[in-house]
């Protein structure tokens, strides 16, 4: 961390809302769409106070349009706008892939670089709510597939803050990917008069190890950090990294992490099959293939659509137990 | 093959409206015990209810044979019962366990039981409507003379994906009626707010037979769902129905000081436009029901949500096997 | 800031409307040259052409500013001609020349100019609908009393994000006019066969003015712009326009047998409704200009024509470092 | 191959038509709609004859409607048909993908196995004909990533034949992908009256080889029995193996080949970042790790819209030589 806090320690949520408010203050163009994202302030709460702070010129509740919200973004972007707007779930993601995909990740490459889409998407990710199969998706791996998108997923306060104020002033249409369950996670962030932002493609090691690098997105970063914990009392120090942006993803980082403890595992809460832990391990396998001691290995949801019941929910997501024995295993042999 | 459409309402007698009576009482007692539920913390993760709204389903679900299919949504028990979901199994769903419809899969926003013509609850606004439209177009092919019935909310008539299905449905004349439930909101929103136009001319617009119904009234609704089924059976396609109604309690269970509403206008529709009372009205009043009888019908219902909810929490979690069961069907 | 809107057909003159016959004689034979350099595997892909569609462009964007925006489609050469593009940057897009719109990285189907307002083509049916719509939502936003004008096919009118684009337009009365270019055709599917009701009811469904015009004769389509240029720049919201059209030849360019269609049906259109043979009558009947003036206004075209393409023939192909430039702007 | 062939040789496209034919034939509740496959035969003509043979009744022209064509699908499946749709190009998935995967990847997990959705949707994938960012993606990632799909990628006209059966008479939503540029391909397919289906989760050794593994999917099969051809002179032999099917995944065939030849190459057509290169990579390594000899190796689509331009499109696919170049690398060490 580059910046002092002061001791103020603010919720995930709330470091969102200041990022949105300072980026909004700083720059007119900064406009906020989405569903009920105005006078409700959102149904997570997360846009609290941003109509009545920034008024209802800037700041607009939707129809539940989730292809039209983001394909009013790509047109309002290329005209003057930066546009901030909000998919409720990462789940309807499904439902604006063309406007993404197809139009706002390409638009600047098809139009010789002529035209830019600044636009940030903000959007959930994340199981653990017993909400079933349909809002229960990290589908951030869609998104970082596509070569023209950039792709956040902050793990920290003081990261989301960090990292979302880039966002909303790169020139390039980026998806900002939040944990519902960390929304309510403390953390230090610095004063609100302190302007800081987080470059992207840089990775941020939360722990420094020795033994076994662990790889982790989002919330997943607090899982590897309890497993690391509990491993350093058995007496393996395991260094866990954030890379905290997939799209650019900062590969150097993790390559010399796992050059230096010989040991891998990646965790991520999207499936684990054609995931973003194929990607990061397939990286590492390539990259750092002569430190390795044992086989990179990796930790994603269970691929079956995400259960309703809490007997079934809890087994599909990377648990802290699941990392530590996973580890066991790896120093052990 | 035309088959006879369902008698409307002049024609069904007290018995059939006692029936109807006695579903909505089920459904308002359903609903309420959720909330309870809900707050003592036995039901996981998210539930919507229908409490106000239950003229809709009842009144639709009662035109309609067990074969004839449904589809619905997040705020989808109301639907499930009407169609004829059995409480306990219900219940169970509700709590995430394995003797639910879906197995503790699916939970609230997703119960499917093949056996009442239900094809499943959505939790995607607007997610049913090309699936109960594709339901439509396969009793159409099969030539089985079923029709399907697309529940959905204000709330979806702004889902792209209802254009595309009503011009399916119109150009095939497809046996499927839209259903719309305008109950003036979506999450915290007012309908009128983020919706253009007339919801009416959504269906006109695309030559589809529109009517609009008081959603409050189970009769009118009853009547209207007769004459779509009629209008589908005998071959002539589609129907759109609106229907006006409200939701007298908040969209979600955290929903809870409704900010985007007053509460006159919450009391308007809940003291002058309760169905479950109108109809209790009609049957004291021009049936010559006693009202002992009808709270019969009550307490008999209290009693069995009472059994239900019992058996419901008695009966297993799903094992740690079923994981992996079902991702795929043999 | 309320800005007049342009001036009607019945006010223009001759000189505009000579100008308004010369594009549309550029689109022809540019739009003819396609064809020819296509067949002789100069033009690379897949292209579409607007031959006897050209009213509709150019009697659209003369009621435009230069800083008006629109989008476009597969089917898009014309809508960047007449909006103003150069015929050479044209030409060398077609043939993926670096000196091209797009630096040879778009084709035919996603040429983009900004410095005339146009936001690009489009090859997704449909896609460039919500983008027309956000840019007419940021014009409103930033006050420069810009409109966006969004053409596309009658093929896009069952495709979902037209509704919602819609909706938005109207609940926020955006500056946008939409322009249905009904050509009768989706590929080789009839437009009537796959689509419900009146087009033009899909705009009054949503409370938006609306107005059919005969998309075969620049000037009623010119004053059709007008009054939908007036009513956007007064504030008063969008506008639907459908156009009435015709595609003299095929598809695409492999569409030769146009089996879906007759050549009767086909001659009909040409012969009688050729939307620049009608200017031509209307100047030499109504404005007493001479054919041999007209006839000049072509062959300075194809002169124009011929020296483009020469140029954009010459022109460099983009190096291999191009590949990797323009992924992600600064 | 487990079938005589007679020597009858037909094209992919001709071999896709007569699965259906076959299948409509069989089954009368096969169904098939999409844009223009009925009177038009589709627009690259693989359905030609079908309206004719089965009837309006069975064959229907859509509107434009990626979406409903999808959706409709799916409630068609709940109830009885087994339609067989067609999304003309890969890249339109985009707008179709909360019906893939929101409803027909999750209904029969969500509705406790009560409910199944036997429905096929064909589209396509592949570059290199010059239709630029918005008709040349190979989107078969993104569908391999959600549990509840099946992903079938053909190769030549007997697997696709084959496995186009199997995948109508399945009783799961599958996405069958075609490489446009490979429907005129030739290749030997039994008579029609012979009845064959190819089972899913079979990859196939298109060539034997002990220096090196190549995986690769769908028309890539081509570009790496070219590249094993061209090797063999070099006195490299290369073992050319095609998954056939993504999902489910012949892991074990990959793995074995590969510890017998040290050395794999995975090549695909999608965009290498979070791409099925990625997926397979990921998995060789970790299983194969012991018997590798250096670092297994991707060859996946260049990172960029694809752009129109034949000198830069050329770039962005993996070609013969490219693979031969990197094969020369590897087992020089
Ligand atoms: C595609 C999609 N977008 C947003 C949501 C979140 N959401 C759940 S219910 C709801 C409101 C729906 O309103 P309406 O259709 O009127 O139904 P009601 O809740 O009023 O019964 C919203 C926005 C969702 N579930 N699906
Ligand atoms: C989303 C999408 N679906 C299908 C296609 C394939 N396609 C290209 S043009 C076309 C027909 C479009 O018809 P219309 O909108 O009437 O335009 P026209 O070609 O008649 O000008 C189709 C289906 C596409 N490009 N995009
Ligand atoms: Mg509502
Ligand atoms: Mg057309």
């Amino acid at each position: 961390m580059s910046m002092q806090t002061n001791g103020r320690e603010i919720t995930m949520s709330e470091a969102i809302n200041e990022a949105i408010r300072e980026e909004m203050g700083r720059d007119e163009n900064v406009v906020l769409w989405g569903e009920d994202v105005g006078a409700a302030g959102g149904v997570f709460k997360v846009t609290k106070g941003i109509l009545d702070r920034f008024g209802p010129e800037r700041v607009f509740d939707t129809p539940i349009s989730e292809a039209g919200i983001v394909g009013l973004a790509v047109g309002a972007a290329m005209t003057g706008l930066r546009p901030v707007v909000e998919v409720m779930f990462g789940d309807f993601l499904t439902l604006a892939m063309d406007q993404l995909v197809n139009q706002a990740a390409k638009i600047h490459y098809m139009s010789g670089g002529t035209f830019r889409v600044p636009m940030v998407v903000r959007t959930t990710l994340g199981a653990g709510r017993r909400t079933a199969a349909q809002h229960s998706q990290s589908l951030h791996a869609w998104v970082a597939h596509i070569p023209g998108l950039k792709v956040v997923l902050p793990s920290s306060p003081y990261d989301a803050k960090g990292l979302l104020k880039t966002a909303i002033r790169d020139n390039n249409p980026v998806v900002f990917f939040e944990d519902k369950i960390s929304y309510q996670r403390k953390g230090p962030v610095p004063d609100p008069d302190q302007d800081y932002t987080i470059s992207f493609g840089q990775a941020d090691v939360k722990r420094e190890g020795s033994d076994l690098t662990i790889i982790a997105t989002s919330s997943m970063v607090h899982m590897a950090l309890t497993a690391a914990s509990k491993l350093s009392e058995d007496g393996i120090q395991a260094e866990v990294i954030d890379p905290r942006t997939l799209v650019p993803l900062d590969s150097q980082t993790l390559i010399d992490s796992v050059k230096k403890t010989s040991r891998c595992i990646v965790v991520d809460q999207g499936y684990q099959s054609f995931g973003v832990t194929a990607e990061i391990a397939a990286l590492v396998a390539e990259q750092a293939f002569y430190a390795l001691d044992v086989p990179v290995r990796r930790l994603g949801a269970v691929d079956v659509p995400i259960p309703f019941s809490p007997s079934l929910e809890d087994l599909t997501i990377p648990t802290v137990e699941s990392i530590v024995v996973l580890a066991h295993e790896m120093v052990a042999g | 093959m035309k088959t006879k459409g369902p008698k409307p309402s002049a024609e069904i007698g007290v018995e059939k409206l006692t029936d109807m009576y006695g579903q909505m009482v089920t459904i308002r007692l359903f609903e309420e015990r959720v909330v309870e539920l809900y707050r003592r913390a036995q039901i996981p993760g998210i539930a919507h209810v229908s409490i106000g709204q239950e003229a809709v389903p009842v009144g639709i679900c009662n035109a309609l044979r067990t074969n004839d299919y449904i589809t619905s949504t997040h705020r989808g028990h109301a639907h499930c019962l009407a169609k004829g979901a059995d409480i306990t199994q219900m219940f169970a769903e509700l709590f995430g366990k394995v003797t639910g419809y879906c197995r503790g899969k699916g939970g609230s926003m997703h119960i499917a039981n093949p056996a009442t013509g239900n094809l499943g609850a959505n939790a995607i606004v607007g997610g049913s409507i090309p699936i109960a439209t594709g339901a439509a177009l396969s009793a159409k092919l099969r030539k089985t003379n079923q029709v399907a019935v697309c529940f959905f909310g204000d709330g979806a008539l702004n889902q792209g994906v209802l254009l595309e299905s009503m011009n399916f449905a119109s150009i095939w004349r497809l046996p499927v009626i839209y259903v719309c439930e305008n109950n003036q909101y979506g999450e915290y929103t007012p309908t009128k707010r983020v919706t253009a136009g007339d919801i009416e001319m959504r269906g006109k617009a695309l030559d589809i037979r529109t009517a609009v119904a008081d959603g409050m009234d189970v009769l009118a609704v009853y009547d209207a769902a007769c004459e779509a089924v009629d209008h589908a059976k005998s071959g002539k396609g589609p129907s759109f129905l609106v229907m006006e109604t409200y939701r007298f309690i908040g969209h979600g269970m955290s929903d809870v000081d409704r900010a985007y509403r007053t509460r006159e206008e919450e009391q308007e529709w809940q003291r002058a436009r309760d169905p479950i009372d109108r109809l209790r009205t009609t049957l004291i009043e021009e049936w010559r029901l006693k009202q002992s009888a009808l709270d019969a019908i009550s307490s008999g219902v209290a009693k069995q949500i009472d059994i239900s909810v019992e058996a419901a929490q008695k009966a297993p979690l799903p094992a740690a096997e079923e994981l992996m069961k079902h991702v795929y069907a043999d």
